[in-house]
C-alpha cells in the first residue's frame, strides 16, 4: 500500500493493517525497552508510551509522508507511525552508531529523519509549537500543501509558545495541527491541579479555531478527526486543536514507583491494540503481532552487538560544512 | 564540628528549607512536582507538614515560576522555586536576569527582595543536551543576583540557610550527581555558610585550583594523584561565584604563583573565562605561568552516558593540566 | 475623601471629581510631556497617552490603596490614578533625583511606590503577568484580601507570559485581575493582522473566566466593571479578565509620524475628560482642569531646575543591604 | 576599492538583504514591525518590493519567533528575523540556545540550517535597563551559532551578505548608535565580509585593542590621541565573536606583546573574560603586562543618558587603560 490510501477519511482494510502493524511494533518496542530498563543496562530516560500508542499511530496514518511531525516523545508511536523502522529507534535508545542520532539522543528521544517529515522534538517541552509553525509557513511560502503537526501533552499546553504560536497560526490561517495527548497527568501532579480546563480542546475558542475531542485509545477515531483537520489544514482554512483523550498506563519515567496514584487506576485502561484488533481477523491480528515482536527483537539484537560510537562524535554535527 | 549527621547533599538543603518555614511565614516553595514528587528528594515531606498552600505545584510554565518569585518577593514573600534543569534558565531568561535582577534598580528602590531560585545543573548519565547543561555564568554576567554551587551537604544545607535570610535573590545551583552524597552535617538549625566566602579544601603549594560544584572531588583526586609526584597543589572551592571570594584566590595565586580554573560548565564564554581574566589582571605579575582552564567541551551534551562523560572534565585531564601548569 | 468610597458600584460625587482631577492631572502631564519631548530636552522613550487616560483612572477607582498594580505604561494614567503625585513622575520623565527612579526611570516608565501600592513595569512588555500572580498569591498566603491587577496592551496580550499565568491564576483562582487596554495597534501594525481575534476578552473562555469589554473611553463604565471583577476575586472566585476598547490619539512614541494610519483616524475620537467632565457641573471641571494644569506646571518646572543624579547613582539599588 | 556608495550602516545591510531576497526565494523576513515600521530603517521598503508574505510583522512574542525561524530553517527556508532588541535574547533563550543552536546536533543531523537573527544592541541614549543591553555574549558561550558585530556600514553589508548564505544559524548583532552613520560601501551585490575575519584597523606597534561593534571608533580616537604621546596602538575590530579570529589575534599580540579588550557589555564574564582568558592561556610568556579590560560597568543600563553615558567606556577610559597598559 502506499501513503495515498490513508489519506481517506474511513481508512481501508490495508491502511487499517499498516496501522496495525506500526501500533504492534511500538508496543513490541515499549515491551523491548521495559524489560531492557529494568535490566539496567540504560543510560537515557525513556518515558514509557505502552498503552497510549493510539493517538500517534492514527494521526500520522492521516499525514502524507512529506508533512512535518514535529513530536514530544512518550515512548514512539508517532515516529514508528510515521515510517520509521525498528532499527535507529532502538539504536539510538541502545546509544549506538545506527541510532538515528547515531549516540547524541535517547530516552528523551531526538529521533529525526527528514525524509519522511519526522523533524525530532524538543526536550524542553512547549519548544516544537513555533518550530511546527517554522515548518508550516515554509510549506505556505512554497505552496507545497505541506501540514504540519505539533504534538504534546496536557501539561505542555500551559506552556507560554502554546499561545504566542496558536496566535500567529490561527490569525494567518497556517497548516498546523495541534494534537494534544491529553492522559491527565504531568509527571506526578494531576492535570486538573494546575488547569483551569479538563478540556485543552477548550483553549480553542479564544483563538476562533475548530477544537475537537477524540477517544484517544480509538487509532481509528483518531485517524478521522486528524484527516478533517488536515483537509481543513490543506485548503487553507487554518489551524485545529485536537485533544486525545488517552491513558498513562505506565509511570512518568520507567521505573517510577507511582506512589501519588490511586492503586486501581488500571480499572478503565482499555488497549488501543485489541481495539484497532477487532477490525482485523483473529489471524491477521497474531501474524502482524508476531511479525512485529520479531523484527523488533532482532533490530535490538543488532544494536545490542554494535560497539559504542566513536569518541570524536561529540564534535560532530555542530556546524555543517 | 559540634553536632553533625550524617545527611544526602538534596536532604540537606530540605533541612534547611524546613527549619527556615517553620520560623518564617513569609517562605513558600513552589515548583513542577514540589509537593508530588520532589526535586530529586530534597523537599520530600514537605508538603505533608506545610500543606499545599505553602508547597505548590505548579504546570509546565518556567517563565511563570520565576516572574512569579519575582513578584511574590516584591509583595514582601520569600519564594523558593525548583526550576527543574540549569538548562531552562533558558526559558526563563527575561524573569530571571531582567525581573528578578533589576526589579528594585530599574524601579530605583532599596528595598530588601528576596527570592531563591534552585536550579539543579549538571550531567547525570544521559539526561542530554537539554536537561544537563551549567547555566550558572548566566547569573555572574547578569548583575543583581547572588550566585551559589555548594560542593558538599553540609554546604547545600549551610549556603541555603544563607539563602534564605539573604535580602537580594539568589540562583542556588544544586549539583546533579551530588544529590544522593552523603556527607556529615550540621545538626544545627542556623548552620549558616556566608554567600560570597570560598575555603581551602586542601592546602598546598605548588598550584591553585579554583573550582566548585561537582569539579571538587575530581580536584581533590587528582590533587592526591600529584602529591605521589610530589605536585602539591592548593583546592579552593569558590562555592559562591557572585560575589567571588576575591581575597581568598588572589592570596592564595599569589602564594603559590600558579593558578587554574576547573569547572563542569562549557570552556568559552564560562565561568573559567572571568576568573582568568581576573586573575590575571590582577596578580599577573605573580605567575610564573597563564591560567589554565580544563572545562566543559564546547558542544552540547550527548545523552549516550559514554559520550557525556568525553565531554566533561576527568581527573586524567586536571592532573594532565596540573602537570603542565607546574611543569611545562 | 478616602478611597473606601469609591469601592461602591457607583461612585458617589466626591468619587468623580478625584477622578476628574487625576484624569486631569494625567492629561497636563501628557501635555507637558509633549510639548517638552517638541522642545527636544528629553532623553527617554516617551509612549503618549493622550487621549487613552480614562481606563487607568476608572480602574484604579476601583482598587484600594493597599491593591497591587503593575501597569504598562502608556501615559501615566495608572500611576496617577493610582494616588501618585506629579513631582515624582514628572521628575522621573527628566531624570531627575526627585522622580520615583531617581533617574534610572524615564520614557518606558518605571515608576513605582510601594506605599501605594504602584508596584511598577516591566519595559519587556508582558512580563508583569507573571509577577502580579505572584503578588496575588502572596495576598491570598497572607490573607490580607489584597488584589493584583495586571494592565497591559493588545499586542501584548500575545505575550507566553499570558497564558502561563491565568492557566494558573484561574486554576487556582487567585485574586488576578487581568486588563486589557485594547487600542487596535501595536506601533504600526494593526492588531487584526497579527491577532485570531478583535477581542482580547475570548481569551477568557479557555480559562473558564469571566471576559468582559467595556467602553475604555469612559472612566465610569471601566470603574463599574472593575469593581465587579475586584469583588469576585476578594471573594475567592478567581480572576476576571476586561478588555477596555480605548482610543490611541497619538503615535505610538512621541514623534511618530505614523505613516501607517488613515488620515482622519481621528473623526471617531472621543475624548475621556469630556465624557467623565459631563458628570461634573462645568465650574467644577474647569476648576479641576485649572489647578491640575498649574500642579503639573509647578511640578515640571522644579524638576526642570533641579540638578542631574549623582554620578555613583548607576551604582545604586543594585544590591540591598 | 571600486564602486562605492555613501550609505548608513542599517541601509546597508538592507542593500546585502534586498539583494539576496531578490535570488534567493528561500530567504524570507520577520519580526515586530518589520513590515509597516522597519527596524529602526533597515528594510525599509522591503515589503513594498516582496510583500508581505516574505515580509512579516508578527505580533509581540519573541519566543515564537526565534522558534519560528529554527523550525523554517530545518525546512529548508532562510528566515531572517529581527528581534528588535538584544535584550530580548534572554526571552527567547530556549528557541535560540537550545533550539537554533543545538536542534542539528542533538538529532544527529549535518545538514545546513540557515537563519539570520538580528540583534540591535548597545545604548542610545537612554532606552533603559531592558533595550540597551549587549548580550553577544551569550551566543560565545552556547556552542551552535555563529555571531557577527558589524562596526560600519561596508561590513553591515558584507557580514549580512555572509550570513545570508552561511549553512548555519547566525546571530547578528547591529549596533544601535551606528543605525544612521554613514559609510562607503561596495556597490557589488555580492560584497562578503567572511565570518570568522577580523580586522586591523589601524596597524601599531605598543599593544593590541581588540575591540567591535560600538566601540571601535572610540578605540581609534583613543589611539589618535595616544599617537601624540607616542604610544601606538594597534586597534583590531573583531567583526566576528564566533568564530573569533584567533591567528589575527595572537598574531598581533605576539608582536606587541600587549592586549587590552575594548567593548560595551558588561564586563564581568563578559566576552573580554574569554578574549583576556584566552590570550593569556596562548601567549603568556609574549605578555609584558596583563591583558586588561575596558568594558561596561556591572549594572543595569539607566535611562537617563547622562548616567547611562557613565555605565559604558568613554574614549579616556580607554586613554588610560591603554596608558597604563603600556607604561605602568
Ligand atoms: C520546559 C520543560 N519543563 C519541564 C520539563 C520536565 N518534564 C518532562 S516530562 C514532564 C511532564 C509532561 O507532561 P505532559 O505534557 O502532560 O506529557 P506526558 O508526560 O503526560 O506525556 C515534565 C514536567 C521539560 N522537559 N521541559
Ligand atoms: C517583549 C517586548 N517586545 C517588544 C517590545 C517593543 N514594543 C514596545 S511598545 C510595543 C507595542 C505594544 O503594543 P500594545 O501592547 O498593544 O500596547 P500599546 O503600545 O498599543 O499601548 C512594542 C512591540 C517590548 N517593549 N517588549
Ligand atoms: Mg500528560
Ligand atoms: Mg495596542
Amino acid at each position: 500500500m502506499n501513503d495515498k490510501d490513508v489519506s481517506r477519511s474511513t481508512p481501508g482494510a490495508e491502511a487499517v493493517a499498516l496501522m496495525y502493524r506500526r501500533m504492534a511494533i511500538t508496543r513490541a518496542i515499549e515491551i523491548c525497552m521495559a524489560k531492557h530498563v529494568r535490566n539496567n543496562r540504560f543510560s537515557g530516560w525513556w518515558h514509557p508510551g505502552e498503552g497510549q500508542e493510539a493517538a500517534g499511530i492514527g494521526a500520522t496514518a492521516a499525514m502524507q509522508q512529506d508533512d512535518y511531525l514535529f513530536y514530544q516523545g512518550r515512548g514512539c508511536s508517532w515516529a514508528i507511525g510515521k515510517g520509521m523502522a525498528p532499527a535507529p529507534i532502538l539504536g539510538d535508545l541502545l546509544g549506538k552508531p545506527s541510532g538515528a542520532t547515531g549516540g547524541k539522543g535517547g530516552g528523551v528521544p531526538h529521533w529525526s529523519d527528514y525524509s519522511i517529515g519526522v523533524m525530532g522534538e524538543g526536550a524542553t517541552l512547549g519548544s516544537v509549537y513555533p518550530l511546527a509553525a517554522g515548518a508550516a509557513l515554509a510549506a505556505r511560502l512554497r505552496g507545497t500543501g505541506q501540514v504540519a503537526l505539533a504534538n504534546f501533552g496536557d501539561g505542555t499546553a500551559a506552556r507560554g509558545t502554546f499561545h504566542e504560536t496558536m496566535v500567529h497560526a490561527a490569525a494567518w490561517k497556517l497548516p498546523l495541527i495541534y494534537f494534544c495527548e491529553n492522559n491527565e497527568w504531568l509527571v506526578g501532579t494531576p492535570l486538573k491541579q494546575v488547569s483551569p480546563t479538563e478540556n485543552i480542546a477548550d483553549y480553542a475558542a479564544g483563538y476562533h479555531i475548530p477544537g475537537v475531542i477524540v477517544d484517544g485509545q480509538d487509532a481509528l477515531a483518531v485517524y478521522q478527526v486528524t484527516t478533517e483537520a488536515i483537509a481543513r489544514a490543506r485548503a487553507g482554512e487554518g489551524p485545529t486543536l485536537i485533544e486525545a483523550k488517552v491513558f498513562r498506563k505506565h509511570g512518568h519515567y520507567a521505573g517510577d514507583p507511582q506512589h501519588y496514584r490511586a492503586s486501581n487506576y488500571l480499572d478503565t485502561y482499555r488497549d488501543p491494540l485489541d481495539l484497532l484488533g477487532t477490525h482485523l481477523g483473529d489471524d491477521q491480528a497474531a501474524d502482524l503481532r508476531e511479525q512485529a515482536t520479531a523484527d523488533v527483537q532482532s533490530a535490538y539484537e543488532a544494536a545490542l552487538a554494535e560497539a559504542d560510537p566513536e569518541p570524536d562524535t561529540i564534535f560532530k554535527d555542530l556546524y555543517y560544512g | 564540628m559540634a553536632d553533625t549527621n550524617s545527611v544526602t547533599y538534596n536532604a540537606a538543603m530540605g533541612q534547611a528549607l524546613v527549619s527556615a518555614m517553620r520560623k518564617d511565614d513569609s517562605i513558600f516553595v513552589l515548583g513542577q512536582g514540589v509537593a508530588t514528587g520532589g526535586w530529586f528528594g530534597a523537599e520530600k515531606g514537605l508538603a505533608d507538614e506545610f500543606g499545599t498552600d505553602r508547597v505548590i505545584d505548579s504546570n509546565i510554565s518556567e517563565a511563570f515560576e520565576a516572574g512569579l518569585a519575582a513578584g511574590a518577593a516584591i509583595a514582601g514573600m520569600k519564594p523558593v522555586i525548583n526550576m527543574g534543569f540549569g538548562d531552562f534558565a533558558l526559558i526563563a531568561g527575561d524573569e530571571i536576569f531582567h525581573k528578578l535582577a533589576k526589579w528594585r534598580y530599574m524601579h530605583g528602590l532599596n528595598v530588601p527582595m528576596s527570592a531563591v531560585v534552585i536550579f539543579p545543573i549538571g550531567t547525570m548519565n544521559g539526561a542530554g543536551p537539554e536537561h544537563s547543561s551549567c547555566t550558572e555564568v548566566l547569573g555572574m554576567h547578569f548583575p543583581g543576583l547572588k550566585v551559589v554551587v555548594p560542593s558538599t551537604a553540609a554546604d547545600a544545607k549551610g549556603l541555603m540557610c544563607a539563602a534564605l535570610r539573604e535580602p537580594n535573590p539568589v540562583l542556588f545551583h544544586s549539583v546533579n550527581t551530588l544529590s544522593f552524597q552523603r556527607g556529615d552535617v550540621p545538626a544545627d538549625d542556623d548552620y549558616f555558610v556566608p554567600i560570597g566566602k570560598g575555603c581551602v579544601r586542601r592546602a598546598g603549594t605548588s598550584a591553585t585550583v579554583l573550582t566548585y560544584g561537582s569539579m571538587v572531588s575530581p580536584s581533590l583526586q587528582a590533587a592526591e594523584q600529584l602529591a605521589l609526584e610530589g605536585i602539591d597543589l592548593e583546592v579552593i572551592d569558590l562555592r559562591s561565584l557572585v560575589p567571588i571570594d576575591w581575597p581568598l584566590v588572589l592570596e592564595s595565586v599569589r602564594r603559590t604563583n600558579r593558578a587554574m580554573v576547573v569547572h563542569e560548565a562549557m570552556k568559552t564564554a564560562g565561568p573559567g573565562a572571568e576568573i582568568a581574566a581576573h586573575i590575571q589582571e590582577q596578580a599577573f605579575f605573580d605567575l610564573e605561568s597563564p591560567v589554565l582552564r580544563v572545562a566543559g567541551k564546547d558542544v552540547p551534551l550527548p545523552q549516550h552516558g559514554y559520550l557525556e562523560s568525553l565531554c566533561i572534565p576527568s581527573t586524567a585531564e586536571i592532573v594532565a593540566a596540573a602537570r603542565q601548569l607546574c611543569l611545562g
